[in-house]
């Protein structure tokens, strides 16, 4: 494996280690060194916003801890679940006084362990409601939109409940602001090229070269197939036909577009699928309001890309449009 | 009556540390197949700490199966961290208080470990997660109690019904966790959490047997 | 080659295409659609910023270009100087009045066409200054400094000359403020695995596995040595024993550390590797005043990581604090 | 007096154009190997363009030769665009307004390749670029022109100078471009530039003698 690394168990607490010095401006740790929190969290009288996961999705879950973002954040080892423990610290970093949103994606080990700790938070007397990410339309097929899993749809999610939460909203206001973003988004993942866990040290799952998997799940769970590797153009229609009938995205829509890196695929690539995709949104009559291309949501050195849609309304737009300082995104009062 | 006390029972638990931390590559392996190849890392590293926790901090079996179950669900996380981690809180509380642990005693803890576990899991038996290793060896045991049979033995068929259970996996097509998304691709793969439980298993029974000659 | 590319030649016209949708709300075309500049230059009375390069850094060099940053980009094939009239189209783009300053990096190719360029914009009476980047230290021997290629310490060669623009200076302040950046930094890269051209379909240099290439430059071109892979914290060190003496940076020095992956080394790894440095750095008394950590100067899907080092002082503080709004960096003021 | 119309001349670059598009994975392996691979590419982008405009702007050779200045300069980069945006302009600024080319119009055009390069190339001959091919190429012609021979021959000797330059590549050292950091590794192989440059003169030549008959 061509990694840099010391001791492969370790990666989780060095890079943690490293990252509070180098956003100590923006970022804090707790007495829990796998909960990192926004430096002037709790803030009193906002809404608290809590997220968690298993590492090895940078800039994913710590990245996007900030200004008007996320507030608090549990990190677990990599593409593993964060215990119990580590969730319910970062409620209480998170705890401004009047509640605190949990949003996180859809896994099993996330929603045993949210529930343990919501479970424990109840206990102590604070009030703590959660959303569910379940953007990744090949998980899962449609009806069973419950069983479906969370992937780069969670950014938007974080966004929008981020700033809910900064302009004053009550904690079901933010819910449903939150719940009402990940409901209007769709995601599909296409992986080219595996990765590999440091301390498991070589790839859980192959993708031969020449070909590529469509609908793969960001830790490689497998998608709808695996076939030859096509032109990017062809790949984009993919991507349209999986996501628009889901929701469905109609003419006349406006929506929001976030490209993701899995991790290797240089950031050129990408926007060559973004401009395949825009072609053809915008043949289908559907406007882009704002768009994001780069590695929002990785899986360690994985190479691939996923597409996810959300399709806006005017409190979803003020939400996104609202300035944020996180390190996976900043923005500028648009 | 057939009994070991709580005090001796502490030894299980060291037992169990140890097949973990022997098994581990294996059990990772397994995993890798048809999930994501860290079974064996989760589970060693919680075992490993529990081991370092009751080198400061010894007790009986009861706190023992405690310290490991705090561990697990409140410093490994993972799907397999709170799994695990109500299994033996559901196993300790029922030994807690207890001086010495027998048939009865030990039919409460299993039972236990399978309330507790299926409180917060939705896996049921064919699913091929380690219910499907726990089911069959409580049912077991409460059947060899039921029918007045002695610890020894009603362990001894524990084991044996744990290690039919683990097998039966392979063929099992996953419907739960990572493995589940898989479909044909799961089955001829044993299950790592059935792995484990059962390893699990039949240390507990090999070394209550031991305690209890 | 498990990429996402239509037709190989087009990479580079697919991706401007793309990127001036995406951030259209910052930069925009030129005539010459392989010049984009900010949206809002040429900004009256303002110095202005070009630079430009082969494509395939993202997200150098167009990723630079912004508010306080880069006013306009001449974007050449991949891994190929941009040729003269690019240049000069970009000069034009930022032309303000008050003179442009051309920040570059150090190429055989690039020397030769923003020669020529400047030969043309005399001509117009545009007054073009130039700082050519040579921070690469294993590129060159001490003594020939003049010899040694520009890498990731042309980032912080132009938040410091954006930074004086933004600020009003004169042509010749920004160009002696860009100079004392460049003069100032020290970088040194590692390679872990190739990269290929889209157009050529396979990597031109090999590393193998378990190998690395300390000093390796960002198109591959060769370094000081190829040895085993070693652990984060051995490499650290090396980077350190290269870079530190080379200024001298001393104890008591206050720095910039800019650490960018190459391309497909996931970011995690990219703050383990800060981590060791970092540690290193306090041992010899040299204080961090701003880090960086991210994929902040590319090489389309190396694995291997730069490290740069600029030594500050106050006026270089000011312009590392100044606001400015660019895809590869955004900054609020500090 | 033998020589050829500026018109007919235009033949050259035509020829000029195939050879390097016929050679563009040729140019651009050797390049591969101690540089980065894209010399074939570069010169085959920039010549197919040059194509284009002639087929609705045709003209004579010196018009040609400027076209195909203009767009390696203007369009092309890397190192090659301004080397041989350069030649192409000396060459043709030493032709435009000739109608006929004999041995000493050729001779002038060829010094003027040599010197607009020189002028922003440091490259010296050993330092294993095209230089090493242009440089003897140049001197076999004014050599062969200076001593009275006809216009064919000296073509021919410049032609073989040319092969001779090129050739002589192989051992050399790269001191120049990005071959230069690989030290002992450059020697063994021919320089891409060197050949391409080999490949053109030797155009240059055939041509020549073609339309003088
Ligand atoms: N909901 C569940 N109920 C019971 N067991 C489960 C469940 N989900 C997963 N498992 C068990 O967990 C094992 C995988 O554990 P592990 O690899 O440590 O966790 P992860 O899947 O998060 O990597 C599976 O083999 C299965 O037996
Ligand atoms: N300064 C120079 N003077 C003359 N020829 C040069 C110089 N630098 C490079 N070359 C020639 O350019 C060739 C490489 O061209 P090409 O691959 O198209 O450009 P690049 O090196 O930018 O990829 C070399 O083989 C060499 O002959
Ligand atoms: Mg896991
Ligand atoms: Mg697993
Ligand atoms: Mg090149
Ligand atoms: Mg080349």
């Amino acid at each position: 494996m061509q990694k840099f690394v010391n001791d492969p168990s370790k990666v989780v607490d060095e890079m943690l280690e490293a990252y509070v010095k180098v956003h100590a401006d923006l970022v804090s740790t707790t007495e829990n060194e796998r909960v990192i929190k926004y430096k002037h969290a709790p803030v009193k009288g906002k809404v608290g916003i809590v997220t968690g996961g298993g590492s090895g999705h940078k800039p994913a879950f710590v990245g996007y801890v900030g200004r008007n973002m996320v507030d608090a954040v549990a990190c677990g080892e990599i593409f593993s679940s964060p215990p119990a423990q580590m969730f319910y610290d970062a409620i209480k970093a998170a705890d401004g006084g009047k509640g605190v949103a949990l949003l996180y994606g859809n896994y099993a080990g996330d929603n045993m362990n949210v529930a343990m700790a919501m479970d424990e938070a109840e206990d102590e007397g604070i009030e703590v409601k959660k959303v569910v990410a379940n953007d990744d339309v090949p998980s899962a097929p449609k009806g069973e939109e419950a069983k479906r899993r969370g992937v780069a749809g969670e950014i938007l999610m974080w966004k929008v409940g981020g700033a809910k939460a900064a302009m004053g909203a009550s904690l079901d206001e933010v819910i449903a602001a939150a719940q009402k973003a990940i409901k209007n988004t769709r995601s599909m993942g296409v992986g080219l090229a595996p990765c590999a866990i440091p301390e498991v040290g070589h790839p859980n799952f192959t993708i031969e070269e020449g070909k590529m998997e469509v609908g793969i799940g960001h830790h490689g769970e497998p998608g709808i197939e695996v076939c030859d590797l096509e032109p990017s153009a062809k790949i984009a229609q993919r991507f349209c036909n999986v996501i628009l009938p889901d929701l469905p995205f109609e003419s006349g829509d406006e929506v929001v577009v976030l490209i993701s890196g899995l991790g290797s695929t240089p950031v050129m690539e990408q926007y060559i699928v973004f401009n395949d995709i825009e072609k053809i949104l915008k043949e289908r009559g559907i406007k882009i309001y704002l768009s994001y291309v780069g590695n929002y949501f990785t899986s360690l050195e994985m190479a691939g890309v996923t597409c996810t849609l959300m399709k806006l309304d005017e409190e979803l737009k003020e939400c996104m449009d609202y300035e944020c300082d996180s390190v996976g995104m900043q923005q500028f009062q648009r | 009556m057939k009994t070991f006390s709580n005090k001796e029972g502490a030894l299980i638990i060291d037992k169990m540390i140890l097949a973990i931390q022997e098994n581990k590559q294996y059990l990772s392996d397994i995993d890798g197949l048809i999930g994501d190849g860290d079974h064996g890392i989760n589970m060693n590293k919680g075992f490993t700490m529990c081991r370092e926790e009751l080198d400061n901090n010894p007790g009986d079996l009861a706190h023992s199966a405690k310290i490991l179950s705090k561990i697990l669900m409140m410093k490994i996380g993972g799907s397999m961290g709170p799994l695990y981690g109500k299994l033996y809180r559901g196993f300790a509380s029922e030994l807690s208080g207890k001086d010495e642990i027998g048939i009865s005693e030990m039919g409460a803890a299993l039972e236990g470990m399978l309330s507790s576990i299926q409180a917060i899991s939705p896996a049921k038996p064919g699913d091929k997660t380690l219910i499907d290793t726990l089911v069959p060896a409580v049912e077991a045991f409460k059947k060899a109690q039921a029918e007045g049979k002695e610890f020894d033995v009603a362990l001894d068929e524990m084991k044996a019904a744990a290690i039919v259970g683990r097998d039966s996996t392979k063929d099992m097509l996953a419907q739960l966790g990572r493995a589940s998304r898989l479909g044909e691709r799961s089955r001829g793969v044993l299950d790592a959490g059935a792995t484990s439980c059962c390893l699990l298993l039949g240390v507990l029974a090999d070394t209550s047997i031991e305690l209890v000659k």
